[in-house]
């Protein structure tokens, strides 16, 4: 049995709200939810004995921004990677910080870099960039002079 | 106005002591550091480097002034010279041969444990006058550790007073006997950390503490000014040294002529290598922690070895 | 861009009385801050109130300009991440490459990954007691434990004739096989290691001032350090048993025979020895693996020079000497990744800093910092 | 003005000759033997700086030791990368240091970016745009022997400068960012041969 059946046949014991919601993506187990649902998800998981945060990043897909959040157990020795999208015009959702403490600095970073809004984070400021930087520099359509592109060497 | 005169003297010679001790110090300090760290040290100017602490002097004469914007000008200016002229006058009292110091005064041990006490007075204004958060709390830092360490110093001194029968630096040095030495051991040592911690250094460094308030009370000094400063610690080292050396030792008491000399200063030598071997040694304390060594255990120390050389006394 | 201080309401007293607050600037150029780190910190009297990090000043976009880079190109760049570790960066990204692109690696191509990360452990903890150590004000511990590293760097420069940003692990394997003689050289360190590491265990932490100076200081209870997501040395030195190399035991480190090295107090002594003794327990990994590595391959035969892997998403994360250290990946099946994100554990271990240093006194607030052992490279990427 | 400059333009008024170039010679000596540094390590390249200053290297026996207070040094020694959020504090810590001084730009992303030139949004793409260089160290980064080569090569500038003001060297800013050859960090990191 592999790591990710495990996993799944664990969760269909121990919370057949979430058992539903899972899925294998590209060999990694994750759940993907709407952002309305991320906090309700987070805490179920968070019960279930999945107590680290480890990453909260996003990703730029042109229409959307999908979020990911890899959140790991010592209990069940297990991770996976919660994901929710946002759309790019309205780009925010809520805050984990209240779940993990953990999502504070690293959802300062995703809003630093990304522009992605954070509701109900104590202390959504940039983190990385200089506080008066104008623009999010991991967006794929980010302009800025500053950038020389490389010249294709391949 | 002999006095007078006398008195310029012996203050130009205690400034070109200090100058001289601060020279060769900086070397050596630098070669005995760099012994302990598996290193080399200054290598290029002059033979084994001697001439790195002169090259250093220049550069520094010559460096550029700074006085900060928001510092209180005169009073910036001023206060290296606050600093260096207790430790120049205490030297005035060190009994350098038998019988003989340069002020020969009734109570020149006092005035020895008292007058380099007063440059907390220059350390403070230095880092007030900065207008510098790092320079001010190095300088209340200095100010409280100078204070509390003066007593157990005194105290210490105190001892070798009650055995000689006088205050006087040069009574004590000419009435001392070779058993002193095992009876005021704890007395010594009392005066050596309390010696380390009036001068600022590690591991009583923290008014200057590098890793935490870059360089203290002298943070905004540049050039000639924290040149000053610097020199200040070395002439201290060399004050406490030479005085810890003949009255806790003898400063070679008893041995003919030039032999009596060599000794002395070799032991002062010896004490102030020490200085710095523990400096390049151990870590920092904290202040509390700095405080608590003075108040609970220095100070306790002393005044027991007070009693016993009370008691040693009456049961002479 | 300014330095300038934000201001803040003051605190109270109990009194009800607001307390004059002196606020102090550390940084971006301290020599406490390992770096470029800057601390804003408010202090009552001698005792810290609150302190705010301010990171970034080492922010060079990393990540961005992966985006424009093939997969090889990457691995330099992944150098630059933590400078005091550069291996492990390597080993991470290129895990997360292999996974991405289904590549299967050599055997002996593993063990050497092992052995340098090992080796790398040594020196970057090493790195992290020794300025620990120069953070206390004992220098010349400092240059002790350096010299211990730098027999690490010299055994690296052998390899892959680099001192401190190595590209040596690469997709597929590494860079180069050892040359003649290595891996007795290697041998001959980590038996010598043994007795230099007891002398600075001696020397430093049998200290009195160094004791009185670090235990009790900047204790982080086991919940918080979970819940803040501490890895590594400062999850462990508070009693937690995580650890990667044991938990996920990938690579060859299933075959290895080691102890997890953890802490009792969570103080910034116990964080600061669990990297000490955590040194002989790479020690002994390294002799493990030497004792069975055989010859072989040390790249996967067949490997294009222009890596596309097919569309998809890999994460993977190794132990590195900061706690777990992650790249996750994101490709959309051209030649350059699509996305890439490094996970950096001193990134989220200096987010705890706010939370120890409290109610400390300043001298206090550095050896926390010292303790949770940021590399900005990594912070700030 | 400093006395150094009183005492220079005096002599320099005096028609110059064998005063001022004795004690030019003097100056010159004192301060190429005592190049204090500051260390403004930012990235990967602190690290070899640190190496310098420690026991294999040992920077103390050319005379120079980093001290962390700029008010008490003569050379900054830029070591690593430096970011736009980073260049306010450098500049602003140059300023602090006493004249004379001098900058050396240690690493490739301290003389034109390094590896960072292209496509990163936050990094000055070499110190020289807004500090006055005196010396470039090659390398990614740079060995400790260069670093300490550089230093004496900076010890050679400082040696033939003269304290008279009409006879100072001239220091100039690379102001306008021209394109600096770059090479690829597999070229460049452990070669560190200083050019």
């Amino acid at each position: 049995m592999t790591g990710f059946e495990q996993l799944q046949t664990r969760l269909a014991e121990l919370s057949p709200k979430l058992y539903p919601l899972f899925s294998e993506e590209f060999g990694d187990a994750v759940i993907g939810v709407e952002r309305s649902q991320l906090i309700e998800t987070a805490e179920e998981l968070r019960a279930l004995g999945f107590d680290r945060l480890g990453m909260v990043t996003a990703i730029d897909r042109q229409e959307w921004f999908t979020l990911v959040y890899r959140v790991a157990s010592r209990s069940l020795s297990a991770a996976v990677f919660l994901k929710t999208r946002v759309p790019r015009e309205d780009a925010h959702l809520d805050s984990l910080c209240g779940v993990w403490p953990a999502a504070n600095w690293q959802e300062r970073e995703v809003f630093d870099l990304f522009g992605i809004v954070f509701d109900g984070h104590p202390d959504l400021r940039r983190i990385l960039l200089p506080e008066d930087w104008v623009g999010y520099p991991l967006r794929k359509d980010y302009e800025d002079d500053r950038i020389i592109r490389r010249p294709d060497y391949i | 106005m002999n006095g007078f005169v006398w008195g310029l003297i012996v203050g130009l010679a205690a400034g070109l002591l200090i100058a001289i001790a601060a020279l060769i110090g900086v070397w050596w300090e630098r070669k005995v550091a760099a012994k302990i760290q598996m290193r080399l040290g200054p290598q290029e100017a002059g033979p084994a480097g001697l001439l790195q602490t002169l090259a250093d002097t220049i550069k520094l004469v010559l460096k550029e002034d700074i006085t900060p914007n928001q510092a209180d000008e005169p009073i910036f200016r001023f206060a290296p010279f606050l600093v260096f002229v207790p430790c120049a006058a205490a030297l005035a009292v060190v009994p350098f041969a038998t019988g003989w110091a340069p002020f020969n005064i009734a109570s020149s041990a006092l005035f020895f444990l008292a007058v380099p006490a007063l440059s907390v007075i220059g350390i403070l204004l230095a880092g007030w006058s900065s207008r510098n958060t790092y320079a001010s709390i190095g300088g209340v830092r200095g100010a409280a550790q100078m204070i509390s360490y003066e007593l157990p110093r005194t105290l210490s001194v105190l001892s070798l007073c009650l055995l000689a029968g006088s205050i006087s630096t040069v009574g004590i040095r000419d009435a001392w006997r070779w058993w002193w030495i095992p009876l005021t051991a704890v007395g010594f040592l009392v005066y050596f950390i309390a010696s380390i911690a009036e001068l600022n250094r590690g591991p009583f460094d923290l008014p200057e503490a590098e890793s935490e308030l870059v360089a203290g009370y002298f943070a905004d000094y540049s050039g000639i000014r924290w040149a000053i400063f610097m020199m200040v610690e070395y002439g201290g080292m060399v004050a406490a040294s030479l005085f810890g050396a003949a009255l806790f030792f003898g400063g070679g008491l008893g041995l003919p002529g030039a032999l009596g000399a060599v000794v002395f200063v070799i032991l002062a030598c010896t004490l102030a290598t020490v200085m710095i071997w523990v400096k390049w040694t151990f870590p920092r304390m904290r202040p509390d922690q700095l405080m608590g060594l003075a108040w609970k255990v220095l100070t306790p120390m002393a005044l027991v070895q007070l009693l016993v050389v009370g008691a040693v006394i009456a049961w002479l | 861009m300014t330095l300038q201080i934000e201001s803040r309401t003051p605190a109270l007293d109990d009194a009800g009385h607001p307390v004059e607050e002196l606020v102090l600037n550390v940084g971006p150029s301290h020599p406490s801050t390992h770096g470029v780190g800057r601390m804003i910190v408010h202090l009552d009297g001698d005792v810290v109130v609150k302190v705010t990090p301010v990171i970034g000043y080492l922010h060079r976009g990393i990540e961005k300009m992966a985006e424009n880079r093939t997969y090889l190109q990457i691995v330099p760049l992944t150098d630059r991440l933590d400078y005091v570790g550069s291996m492990y960066a390597n080993w991470a990204y290129c895990r997360a490459v292999e996974r991405l692109a289904g590549i299967r690696v050599p055997e002996r191509a593993e063990y050497l990954r092992v052995i340098v990360c090992e080796l790398q452990r040594i020196a970057s903890h090493m790195m992290s007691i020794g300025s620990s150590a120069a953070d206390t004000g004992a220098f010349s511990m400092f240059i002790y434990t350096f010299d211990v590293r730098e027999g690490v760097v010299e055994l690296f420069e052998n390899l892959c004739g680099s001192r401190l940003t190595y590209n040596y692990v690469r997709p597929g394997g590494v860079s180069k096989d050892v040359p003649e003689g290595w891996t007795d050289d290697v041998l001959a360190f980590t038996g010598s290691l043994g007795p230099r590491l007891d002398e600075l265990d001696r020397l430093f932490f049998g200290n009195t001032i160094t004791r009185g100076r670090l235990k009790g200081v900047g204790v982080l209870s086991p919940e918080d350090a979970v819940a803040w997501g501490a890895s590594g040395p400062a999850v462990r030195g508070s009693g937690v048993n995580w650890d990667l190399r044991q938990h996920r035991a990938y690579s060859v480190y299933p075959r290895m025979e080691f102890d997890v090295v953890v802490g009792e107090r969570g103080d910034a002594y116990d964080r600061a020895r669990v990297r000490l003794l955590e040194c002989y327990e790479s020690a002994k990994i390294i002799e493990q693996c030497i004792a069975q590595m055989r010859a072989g391959a040390i790249m996967t035969e067949g490997l294009p020079r222009l890596l596309a892997p097919p569309v998809g998403e890999a994460y993977d994360h190794i132990e590195s000497a900061r706690g777990s250290l992650g790249v996750y990946l994101v490709s959309d099946g051209s030649e350059r990744p699509y996305r890439m994100k490094v996970r950096s554990p001193a990134f989220c271990n200096l987010a705890l800093l706010p939370l120890l240093a409290v109610g400390h006194t300043l001298p206090d607030l550095v050896v926390i910092l010292g303790s949770l052992d940021p590399v900005f490279g990594e912070v700030d990427r | 003005m400093a006395l150094v400059d009183r005492i220079g333009a005096g002599l320099e008024s005096l028609g110059g000759g064998i005063i001022l170039t004795t004690v030019d010679s003097l100056v010159g000596w004192s301060r190429g033997q005592s190049l204090w540094a500051f260390p403004m390590g930012t990235a990967c390249c602190a690290m070899e700086l640190i190496a310098a200053s420690f026991n294999k290297f040992d920077f103390d026996r050319l005379g120079t030791f980093p001290r962390p207070d700029p008010r008490h040094t003569d050379v900054m020694i830029i070591a690593g990368t430096i970011t736009e959020k980073m260049k306010p504090a450098v500049s602003r810590l140059y300023e602090q240091m006493p004249d004379p001084k001098w900058v050396i730009a240690m690493g490739n992303c301290a003389v034109s970016g390094g590896i960072f030139y292209y496509d990163s949004y936050s990094v000055v793409r070499g110190a020289d745009s807004f500090l006055p260089v005196d010396v470039f160290i090659a390398g990614c980064p740079p060995r400790p022997e260069s670093l300490q080569d550089g230093v004496l090569q900076l010890r050679e500038l400082v040696r033939t400068e003269s304290i008279a003001p009409g006879k100072r060297r001239e220091r100039t800013l690379n102001l306008p960012q021209a394109p600096v050859a770059h090479t690829g960090s597999t070229i460049a990191e452990g070669s560190g041969e200083v050019e």
